[in-house]
């Protein structure tokens, strides 16, 4: 099997997608001749041409506005936002059209679109590199919300996010664009959203994350197995649709969970988790459910390492909540 | 998408003064294109281009349009419905716009376009269940009155955020050009959305793709208390499609003919490639905002006396006249048939159930309910088992 | 005292403040010569001319990019969003803007800004008159949020926000604009951000809810106590600032939690209320912290009676609590 | 802001066709404005307003900026900074505009005018402190390399989102009026800025509020991969003042006394209340858009060659000589004294601590830090104490 980062990895899905489907198409800001700032539509342009690989203007607003056209005409246009930080010119067209489409109109149209945007800490980006609004996306009915953290996920769900009935909002986690490497088949294969993956079965404590952290917290779990800590992760994948079972299924085994992400911690969607599990899994839970996240501030440039909720952290959240 | 600029830019050498516009200058430059003038008469060297039988079919529409809205602004202060908007005085710029589109091209609608859904098929009756609410509304009760869709006619899902339409109607037409398909869409909006992001997002991506899309702004003056001279100051709407390299037009949107003659020659123009156009309806509206506005709170009566002269169907029932195709009996059994389709609609309209089913709040908002939106009509209808309260909007308004 | 209603009251507070303080500007769609939708800003244009009370062009980004512009001036305007489902063409300055000026420019540069709008159901406004997005803002440090549930809060706490050094966006239930009448005080008061208000003292649960919805947990609260149940109703007003101390001080006491919101409840408030319960008062929880919201579905226009989370829900949630 | 239309609007029968702009139209409605040619001499008819001391101050800041570019980029290759943007090619842009302004003026800048504070007096030292992040960055290390801040030149904060700043603009030029002051901000964005949302909004509420304001569009060509031919298929920048009903003008922006006496017009029209301009300064960007990107993936080297002939620097070089203002000697003691000031200030910036103090973070979040920000700065500080790797960077790019 071809070893690929996840840059490549989503190339090699758009590439398939594109040549399986005449109705996917791409835009967005430098995705065509130049394939990208992070050169994930490389190539794209070059095989399929200027009419559905397209350069746009520079508005946000605008590529979501008009994939939102081609998707109610019965396109699978896949947009680029080229950073997460700068979706918010398009928010109104997320928000109050694409979301509510398909309700508002008696489902008689529909917004089958996704999109993809590079997300997340960890490459020294500072305020504006660096954002995961996530949140801000779930607590929208209506969209659907999908973090990878592998090459062989990024593949596998961008190919189900492409051929979902509904818009997808698909954030790929940046630091690992290059650093996460690992086998990817060839070929199509669907990764359904909505599944979690128990990356590693354990017994004392649930570690749950997502993109980019779920590394952090493999390395916690590793570090805590050395100290006889016998940990659960989870690998969301898909934050919306959320694999409640997984999650529940494993807290009421453990009796205690952990929750990672990078965004701020007020409503983030680790409060979400965190009211989840505990009415649900109350009379099971010996602890108090742990957020380990990134501080209430904005993203900071040269504190980046002591912002994001990196191994070191977790790692002492899962003593405390053990030992709680 | 690159482009060489073909010529080479002068250069001058006196000390820099910016451009400022003679006043009057962009009023000269864009002209209000009109074919009927204000008695139903042909202006000097202009043509009816307009077959007869569309002109009867249309001025029929026009005041089915007007008796509806000013039956269902009457139905609103007897609270049989919440709300409503219409297009009192700015009907040509709905049925004469819409009437020069083939009946594929698609339909992006601000709020004030239900008449562009009759054309293209849509039931009174849906309409009407769509300003009840009820049981018999397309989209289920979940908007507001007014807000109808209508895909049996390429009509799109109405939605309140401003100009939103318009990047779509781009998008549109992007997949029609990628999928080969001769398919023209239009899209609706007022002088105050020109203000807003998406009117320089949608005309610009529009312009530099060379999408076939017809921009059809009803500039009515106002904005519910904002009049259109606060929205900018650029002495028309039409000039802003030269900051696009885009065409740009002035039509006299009282005048049924030259708005149908204007749309069908952009449209002609759009499906040969020529590109999208910009066309500015000069019209006026004559009520309030909507049911919830009352003008007098901001604009003096007098203001509006000059547009009642100019009214759209007085306009065309004068050109009728004089052609022998309408007298004072047609004219009369005409408004008799209209005021009994619409009565006979409205008898059915309000004879639905008040409520879609309870399930239809959680329905499409994904293709398939998600375990949050099951849950929720369970715990729901749990709730309303145990107290029909829950039920009783009567405790909510209360 | 005179009775007003809460519309009056914010007049009357806008009025009180640009008298006061000529550096308080007024600005938004239709606010000035009609004096908005709502009539909140009635007569001021009238008042203090058409340089302080401006009636914009329609363009909500335009609207807060400009009172951001004036504030970094040193000005205090107060702009109005016609709608809080139409503040999302603002999105991005609020939120990459506005939140992060102090905090980018190491504190040189400020932003004072008041953020006036109208939201949440219960008037038959379907998708997009009714929405009430607070937990969106609520995820974004750097801003204030503040929603009053009575006219004399609405008249003391828009005081606070005008003087406060950071920017604040003060939701106004418009469900009880007029439905709300009251005695407020003639002349200036101020209730600092950051102060629930324990408006029913109780041992049995805790309630929580703020705005429109405070007024329906203070039916379901009159309700219990004809049951038995002995409810105790905190009002939190300011939601950022969070008055935490008042929230656990009370669940402690009471050891059970039912949160009210009227946004979907994923990702709502009531989810980082819920975790921050659990978090603080663990061990003195008898029953999961329960949340009593709107739907994950946009806001309806004929069901919005079922929508809401109105007393019979919330008494239900109570019941239900007390005998966990 | 009510506005009366002073002219009756013309009418015309002639049957709609939507004006088509005959290519090259705006290109000579809009001529270049150039007053110093390529090879250093006073165009015809052009006459130098410029002082020649400030000409060859200027001079020395252009070069300056030039040679600091130059410096940094090889730093960020060196590793020894993060990233790095300047305004190789484009410094008669930045120098020219800001010099002509009044002190008092605020500027908004996109994030290529570090010159411009540098003109308002930010020391070097801090703004290198700046692109190392470290205790000396007087924006406390919270934001990428060249997004600085300085408050005591006017020189607001610089953010990544494009064009935000238009709208921020109108709003101080709006406040300035209000207070009484005589102060006209300027507002820097690139030709891709012009699709945005604020440069539409931005403009328009400018023109409709007639505010002091100057809006300097560098169009260098691209954005990022993006040709400027791309981003609009108007032919001109300066014509979408047209939209606006505002003034809108096309200068040489490698002329730097040509983008000086425009601004200086620009101001002067503002400050006695005839409203905003919007100057497109033509010019290109030499280099990649940042140390992130290589414009060979994208960017034939033969499109930038005629550009070079075209260098700001060499323009006011030759024409200084020609008034016998510098002669190579002077010229080699001037880029002398730059290199040692430029070597001084580098030694000093990266000398300060790395980081600054961990409080940091938590602070200017809001006024007074909230207890959420206490108790987090209070858990790093605990989660550090029992782990020195969470504060510890290699662990993260590692
Ligand atoms: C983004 C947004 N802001 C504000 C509103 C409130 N609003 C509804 S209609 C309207 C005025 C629209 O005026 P115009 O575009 O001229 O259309 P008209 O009603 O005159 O046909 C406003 C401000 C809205 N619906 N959406
Ligand atoms: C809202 C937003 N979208 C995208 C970006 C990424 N981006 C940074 S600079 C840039 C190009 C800007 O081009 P232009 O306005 O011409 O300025 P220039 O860099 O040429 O000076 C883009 C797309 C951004 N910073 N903000
Ligand atoms: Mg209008
Ligand atoms: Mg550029």
């Amino acid at each position: 099997m071809p070893v690929m980062n996840v840059i490549q990895a989503v190339n090699d899905a758009l590439r398939l997608e594109m040549r399986r489907d005449p109705r996917v198409v791409v835009l967005g800001e430098d995705v065509g001749a130049f394939g990208g700032v992070f050169r994930a539509t490389a190539g794209l342009q070059q095989e399929f041409g200027a009419m559905r690989v397209v350069d746009t203007p520079l508005a946000e607003g605008g590529i979501i506005g008009a994939a939102t056209g081609m998707a109610l005409y019965g396109l699978r246009p896949v947009a680029e936002i080229q950073f997460a930080d700068f979706i918010y010119p398009a928010f109104d067209q997320i928000v109050n059209e694409v979301a509510k489409f398909r309700h508002r109109s008696g489902g008689q149209y529909t917004v089958p679109l996704t999109i993809r945007t590079p997300y997340g800490g960890g490459i020294k980006g500072g305020h504006y590199h660096s954002q995961s609004p996530e949140a801000l996306f779930l607590h929208t009915p209506g969209l659907k919300v999908v973090v990878p953290s592998s090459p062989h996920d990024a593949k596998g769900l961008l190919l189900s996010a492409i051929r979902d009935p509904d818009p997808v909002i698909f954030f790929e986690p940046k630091r690992i664009y290059r650093a996460a490497k690992g086998e990817v088949p060839e070929g199509e294969y669907l990764i359904p959203l909505g599944q979690a993956a128990v990356t590693r079965p354990g017994t004392q404590v649930t570690l749950i994350a997502w993109g980019a952290m779920w590394h952090e917290a493999d390395q916690a779990a590793r570090e805590a197995e050395a100290e006889g800590i016998d940990v659960e992760l989870l690998d969301l994948r898909s934050l919306q649709p959320l694999d409640v079972e997984a999650i529940t299924a494993s807290v009421r085994k453990t009796g205690r969970a952990v929750v990672v992400h990078e965004a701020p911690r007020t409503c983030g969607f680790g409060a979400e988790l965190s009211a989840l599990i505990q009415e649900r899994c109350f009379l099971s839970l010996e602890a108090p459910v742990a957020r380990v996240t990134g501080f209430d501030t904005p993203f900071p440039y040269t504190l980046e390492a002591e912002y994001l909720p990196r191994a070191p952290r977790i790692l002492q959240a899962l003593r405390a909540t053990v030992t709680y | 998408m690159k482009r060489e600029r073909s010529h080479k830019p002068p250069v001058r050498a006196d000390a820099g003064t910016a451009r400022e516009w003679a006043p009057g200058r962009f009023l000269a430059e864009f002209p209000i294109y009109r074919v009927v003038d204000e008695d139903g008469k042909l202006v000097a060297g202009a043509e009816l281009e307009m077959p007869e039988a569309e002109l009867l079919a249309l001025y029929r529409w026009m005041v089915l349009g007007r008796s509806l809205d000013e039956r269902m602004i009457t139905l609103q202060r007897q609270g049989r419905i919440g709300f409503y908007i219409g297009a009192i005085g700015e009907e040509a710029t709905v049925f004469g716009t819409v009437a020069a589109l083939a009946p594929q091209d698609w339909i992006f609608p601000s709020y004030r376009e239900h008449g562009a859904a009759f054309l293209r098929g849509l039931p009174l009756v849906t309409f009407m269940a769509n300003l009840f609410g009820n049981a018999g509304d397309i989209v289920k009760g979940r908007q507001m009155p007014c807000h109808e869709t209508w895909a049996p006619g390429h009509f799109v899902s109405i939605s309140s955020p401003i100009a939103t339409q318009l990047t779509q109607a781009v998008g549109a037409a992007w997949a029609a050009r990628i999928q080969g398909d001769d398919m023209v869409p239009i899209a609706f909006f007022g002088d105050g959305s020109t203000s807003a992001h998406d009117f320089h997002t949608g005309l610009n991506f529009a312009a530099v793709m060379k999408l076939p899309v017809i921009f059809a702004c009803r500039n009515n003056g106002w904005a519910i208390s904002t009049p259109s001279a606060s929205q900018t100051v650029s002495e028309t709407m039409a000039q802003k499609a030269i900051g696009y390299g885009m065409r740009g037009e002035r039509v006299d949107g009282n005048d049924l003919v030259a708005v149908w003659t204007a749309t069908r020659r952009a449209r002609q123009r759009a499906a040969a490639g020529e590109g999208p156009t910009l066309l500015e309806l000069v019209t006026y509206r004559m009520e309030g905002h909507s049911t919830s506005d009352d003008p007098r709170a901001y604009r003096p009566a007098e203001v509006v006396e000059p547009w009642k002269r100019k009214d759209p169907i007085m306009r065309v029932k004068k050109l009728l006249a004089a052609r022998g195709l309408l007298d004072e009996a047609g004219e009369a059994a005409l408004r008799e048939e209209v005021r009994l389709e619409l009565q006979a609609a409205l008898q059915e309209a309000e004879a639905f159930p008040p409520k879609a089913p309870l399930a239809s709040l959680f329905e499409d908002v994904y293709a398939e309910p998600g375990w949050a939106q099951r849950e929720q009509l369970a715990e729901l209808e749990g709730a309303i088992d145990a107290d029909p309260r829950v039920a009783n909007p009567r405790h909510v308004e209360g």
